[in-house]
C-alpha cells in the first residue's frame, strides 16, 4: 500500500529520485518524534504567548489609556455649581478636547453613573440631592505618557481653573506592570523553546547523517557527484521533518482544543481570547516549516562538510 | 595509463605505509597484486581508486594527473573504476539488487536497463534466488559475490579487487576469475589483491608484489621459474 | 588529563567496571546536547510556572476573599443615623463576626478612608459633614464561597437589618479567572513541557541502544551475563544524562537570572516574586535526577529488551 | 561431547538451512566444515555457539540437551566456546588490545593476568606494534588476526572458527593452523569452516561436507583417496 503510493508519488523510476532508501534505517522514528515534540512545544508556547499577549493587551488596553476629568460641584471660586452648569462646563470640555491629538475618546457620565460607581462605599440609597455630584467626563488617551499628561492637564486647568485630571492609582500601574512582564516572559519562553527546537533538530539531524558517513564515502567512490549525494540526503531529513512537523503541528493544534476545552469547563477567561489572528495562525503554521527547512539545510551541510574531506 | 612516480603514503603522522612506489598499467593488462598482510595492499588499491591522494610522488589515472584535477574529473574517472572492496561495503538497508543498481542509477541509466543487466548478472553469480534479500541475511560468499557485481555491472575500464574469493569456495572462485578474465579482453585492465596462491598459479599473469612498503614487479613466466627452481632445489 | 582523572575515578582497573567505552562512539554529544536543552526547557517552564503561581496568589488572595460590610447611613426604618450610631453597630458587627469560622480578619475603615475611596468620583474636596458616609467593614474570609456569602448575609441582616454584605464587582470576578487561567495555562505548559522531556530523552537513549545492538550481541555470544551487559549501558546513559541534565541545570540557572536582571532593567515586576520556595527549589534540583532516572532506565529496558530475544 | 540429532534451522519463513543434520563431536577432535557458499557453514557454526537454536531435532552441548537448559547456564556453556566469526565482528570503538582483552574481562579475570597474556598473544599473531590501534586502521588480515587471538585467549573447550584464513598469506595462515593444532593437542575440540582446499589438504583431519543443508562426514584417508581417483580417473 504505502510502496504502492511511493511509485504513484515519485513515478515508477523511484529510485532515480531516491536511491538509498535511509527510512529504512533504525533510528528514523526518533527523529520523526523528536521533530514532532518540539514542533508541538514550539507551536504551544508560540500559542500560548500569543493568547497571554491578547489577554494582557485587553486587559491593559481597558485599564492603561484611561483617565478622568473631574468638575468639582465648587467652582475655583468656591461657589457651588448646580447640576446645569456643571453640566455644561462638561460639555465645553467635551468639544474643546475633541480634536486633541492625544485623546481618542472622550465620554460624559451621567450623574446616575457616578452614583452608581460610588455605591460600594456610599451605599446604594444616596439621592442626588442629597450630595452635590461632581462632573466626570472619561477620556481615553491614545498614548498615556507623562509629558501628555501634563499638558491635557494644564489645557483643562485654561478651560475651567476647578477642575482636575486624574491619573489612574497606584495598583492600576501594578497591575499594567504585571500584564507587561507577564507579555514579555511568555514571548521570552517562545524564543527559548524555538531556539532549543532548532538546536535539537539540527543536533539530531547531524547526529543522523554522522551515521551514514560510509555510506557516503561509498557513494563518492562510485563516483556520485557531491549534490547527487547531499541530495538524497537532504530530501531524507525533509520528509523526516516534514513528517514529524505536521504531526507536530496536528498534535499540537488538537492540544490547544483540549486546553479550550478543559478552559470553557473550568469557566476560565482562555476561551473568549482563543482568537488569533490570520497572522498570528500564519507564523504557527511557518513554525513546522522553518523546522523541516533548518533539518534539510543541517543534511546538506553535514553532508557537504564530510564530502570535502575526501579527494 | 595508469602511472605511478615515486609514490609515498602515510596515515596521519604514521609510517609510511607506501614508500617510492613506481610502476605503470597499460589498457588491457591483468596484474595480481601480493605481499603479506599489513604490507599495504589496499592502501595501494585506496589510491588507485582515488579514496586517497598520495602523501608524495605523482599518480596519473587515464593519463591525467590527478593532483591536477578538480573534483568533477576525479568523479568521472571514478565512473570509469569498478572497486571490489576487501569489507564488501554493502549497503545494508539495501537488496542485493539495489546494491548491484547502485553504481548504474548514479550514473542516471535507464531504469528498464537496469533491471535487465542487474538481473542477468546476479543470475550469473549464482544469486537469482537472492535478489530482494538483505546483505545481513546473506552468506559471507554471497556479500562478496554481490560485491563483485557491483563492481563489474558498469563494465569499467579498470576493475580493482581486493581479495575478491576470500569467502568463496574454488569452483564459484574460478567462475568469477573468469568473469574478470572475459572483462579483460574485451578491454577493461584488472589489478586483484589476493593471498590465493593457486589461483595466482592457475591464471598467469603479472605480479605486483608488496612487502614493507616497497613494491617489485615479477613477470609470470620468471616466476613459474622462480617456483620451480625452489622446488628443484630444495 | 581526562583519562587521568578517570583512572583515578574508577581504580587502575577501570575496564572491571566500565568493558566498552560506548562514550568513544558518535552520537553521545547529541544525547548530551538533548539532555542539556530538554533539562533546561523543563527547568525553565517550571520555574516560571513557579513564579506565575505566586504573581497569581498574590494578586488573587489581594482580591478573592475580601468582602466589604455596608451600614447605610440611614437605618431600616429609614431614619439618619449619626456617625457615632454607625460606629456602633459597626463595632458590635465586628465583635460578633469575629469568631465566625469562614472569616479570617475584619476590619473598620475609617471614615477618612472612605472618603479617600470615593475621591476619584467625586472630587477630593468633600466634607464628611456634606454627605452621610455609611460605615464600612472590609472583611477577609478564608474561603469565598457561594454558601458561606449567604450565610453571612443573613448573619449581617440578623445584626443590623439596613446592613448589606457587598461581594465584588463582575470586573474583579473576572481578574481572578484570568490569574487563574494563568496559572493553569503555565502549569499545564510546565507539564507538557516535561512529558516531551522524558519522552525526548527516552526516545534518545533507545535509538542509541538501538545502533549498539550488534555489541550487545557480541557479548551476549561471549559468555557476558545479561546483568553484565545491561550495566554497562545503564552506567554508560547515566553518566551521559547526568552530563547533560547537571549542564542542563547551570544553563537554566543561568538563564532565570539573566531574565531576573532584564526584568529588573525593565522595571517589571518580576523580580519582587522571584524568590522560589525551598520546596519549589528542591523540584527543579530533583528534575536533572528525575531524568537521569529515566535515561539510566530506558536504557536498562530496551537493552534488555534485545537480550530477552537472544537465546 | 557435541550431539547434533536431526537438527534444522530455518531463517523466519524461509526454506530450511539446514536439515535432518546428525553428528557427533568427540572431545579433543578436530574437524574441517566444508561446502559451497550459502551452503549452510556459519549457520551450523551458529548453532554450535548457540546464536541461535533449532528450529527442530536437539542439539546437545557438553552432553547437555541446550533446550533444557537456563539462561545462567547457557552463558556457562558459552564461556568454554571461542569463536571467530566471518565478518570478525571487533568492537570498533575499542584497541586491539582491549578487543582481545573483552573476553577475559567478561569472565572477571585480573587485570595483571589480562594484560600479560594479550600482550603475549597479540605479539604472537604479529600485531605487537598494532595493540593500541583501532580496528578501522588495520588491514583485513590484521583485524582476522584480532578476531583469532580474541577467540582463543581463553583457551576455550570448544573453536569454532569461520573462514579463518580468508584474508592471511599462506604463510601466517599456517602458523595460525599450527595455533589451533597446537590446542587441539591440549584438548580444545575444533571446528574449522573454510574454502581453502590447501589447508584441508595440508592438515588431514576429519571433514564435515554440507551440500543443500543436508551433511556428510568425510574421512581424511578416504578422501584423499578419492582426490586421488579423481586426478588419476582424468
Ligand atoms: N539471518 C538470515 N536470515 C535469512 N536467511 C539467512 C540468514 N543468514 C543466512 N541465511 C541464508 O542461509 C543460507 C546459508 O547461509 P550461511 O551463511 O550459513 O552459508 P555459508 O555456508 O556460511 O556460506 P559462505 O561460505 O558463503 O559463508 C544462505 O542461503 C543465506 O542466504
Ligand atoms: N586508516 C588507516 N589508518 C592508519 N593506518 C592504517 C589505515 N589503514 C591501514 N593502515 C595501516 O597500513 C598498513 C597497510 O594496511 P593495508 O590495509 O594496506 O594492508 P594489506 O596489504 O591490505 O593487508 P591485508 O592483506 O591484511 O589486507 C597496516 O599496517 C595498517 O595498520
Ligand atoms: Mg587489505
Ligand atoms: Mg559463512
Amino acid at each position: 500500500m504505502r510502496r504502492l503510493f511511493r511509485e504513484k508519488m515519485l513515478g515508477s523510476a523511484r529510485s532515480r529520485t531516491y536511491d538509498i532508501p535511509l527510512d529504512r534505517g533504525a533510528g528514523s522514528g526518533f527523529l520523526i518524534l523528536l521533530v514532532l515534540l518540539m514542533t508541538f512545544l514550539a507551536m504551544l508556547a508560540l500559542s500560548s504567548s500569543f493568547v497571554l499577549g491578547a489577554m494582557t493587551s485587553r486587559w491593559s488596553s481597558g485599564l492603561e489609556n484611561k483617565v478622568t476629568i473631574e468638575i468639582p460641584a465648587t467652582n475655583s471660586e468656591g461657589e457651588t455649581r448646580s447640576l446645569a452648569e456643571i453640566q455644561a462646563v462638561a460639555g465645553r470640555m467635551k468639544s474643546l478636547l475633541g480634536n486633541h491629538p492625544a485623546i481618542a475618546q472622550t465620554e460624559i457620565l451621567k450623574s446616575e453613573d457616578v452614583l452608581a460607581l460610588v455605591a460600594p462605599w456610599l451605599g446604594e440609597d444616596l439621592s442626588l440631592a442629597e450630595i452635590p455630584v461632581p462632573g466626570l467626563i472619561s477620556v481615553e488617551l491614545i498614548d498615556a505618557d507623562a509629558a501628555v499628561i501634563k499638558g491635557l492637564s494644564e489645557r483643562i486647568s485654561a478651560i475651567d481653573a476647578a477642575s482636575r485630571l486624574d491619573a489612574h492609582e497606584a495598583w492600576l500601574g501594578d497591575l499594567l506592570r504585571f500584564t507587561r512582564s507577564l507579555h514579555f516572559a511568555a514571548f521570552l519562553l517562545a524564543l527559548i523553546i524555538s531556539i532549543t527546537t532548532v538546536t535539537a533538530v539540527a543536533g539530531a539531524v547531524r547526529a543522523r547523517m554522522a551515521m551514514h558517513k560510509a555510506e557516503v564515502e561509498l557513494l563518492h567512490l562510485m563516483g556520485a557527484s557531491d549534490e547527487y549525494i547531499t541530495r538524497q540526503f537532504q530530501r531524507h531529513s525533509l520528509l523526516l521533518a516534514l513528517k514529524g512537523g505536521i504531526a507536530g503541528t496536528l498534535a499540537a493544534f488538537a492540544g490547544l482544543m483540549i486546553v479550550d476545552w478543559i478552559g470553557g469547563e473550568m469557566d476560565v477567561v482562555l476561551l473568549p481570547d482563543f482568537r488569533l489572528h490570520v497572522l498570528q495562525i500564519a507564523a504557527l503554521m511557518a513554525m513546522p516549516l522553518a523546522i523541516a527547512l533548518i533539518a534539510t539545510l543541517t543534511a546538506r551541510f553535514t553532508v557537504m562538510r564530510a564530502l570535502v574531506r575526501m579527494p | 595509463m595508469i602511472k605511478f612516480e615515486h609514490v609515498g603514503l602515510r596515515y596521519g603522522i604514521g609510517p609510511e605505509v607506501l614508500s617510492d612506489v613506481s610502476f605503470t598499467l597499460e589498457p588491457g593488462s591483468f596484474h595480481f597484486l601480493s605481499g603479506p598482510s599489513g604490507a599495504g595492499k589496499s592502501s595501494l588499491m585506496s589510491l588507485l581508486f582515488i579514496g586517497r591522494m598520495p602523501t608524495r610522488g605523482i599518480v596519473s589515472m587515464f593519463d591525467q594527473n590527478i593532483a591536477q584535477l578538480g573534483r568533477k574529473q576525479l568523479t568521472a574517472i571514478r565512473r570509469r573504476i569498478g572497486v571490489v572492496f576487501q569489507d564488501f561495503r554493502l549497503l545494508n538497508n539495501l537488496s542485493a539488487f539495489d546494491n548491484v543498481a547502485l553504481p548504474l542509477r548514479i550514473q542516471g541509466k535507464p531504469e528498464k536497463e537496469i533491471r535487465a543487466n542487474v538481473h542477468e548478472l546476479l543470475e550469473w553469480v549464482g544469486l537469482g534466488d537472492h535478489m530482494h534479500s538483505l546483505p545481513s541475511t546473506m552468506s559471507g560468499g554471497q556479500q562478496q559475490r554481490i560485491a563483485i557485481a557491483r563492481a563489474v555491472i558498469t563494465r569499467p575500464r579498470m576493475l580493482l579487487a581486493d581479495e575478491p574469493t576470500g569467502n568463496l569456495d574454488d569452483e564459484i572462485g574460478f567462475r568469477l576469475m573468469n568473469l574478470f578474465e572475459q572483462l579483460n579482453r574485451m578491454g577493461t585492465t584488472i589489478v586483484i589483491a589476493t593471498h590465493n596462491e593457486s589461483m595466482i598459479e592457475r591464471f598467469a599473469h603479472k605480479r605486483l608484489i608488496l612487502d614493507s612498503g616497497r613494491l617489485s614487479i615479477v613477470e609470470p613466466k620468471s616466476w613459474v621459474r622462480r617456483k620451480i627452481e625452489e622446488v628443484t632445489g630444495k
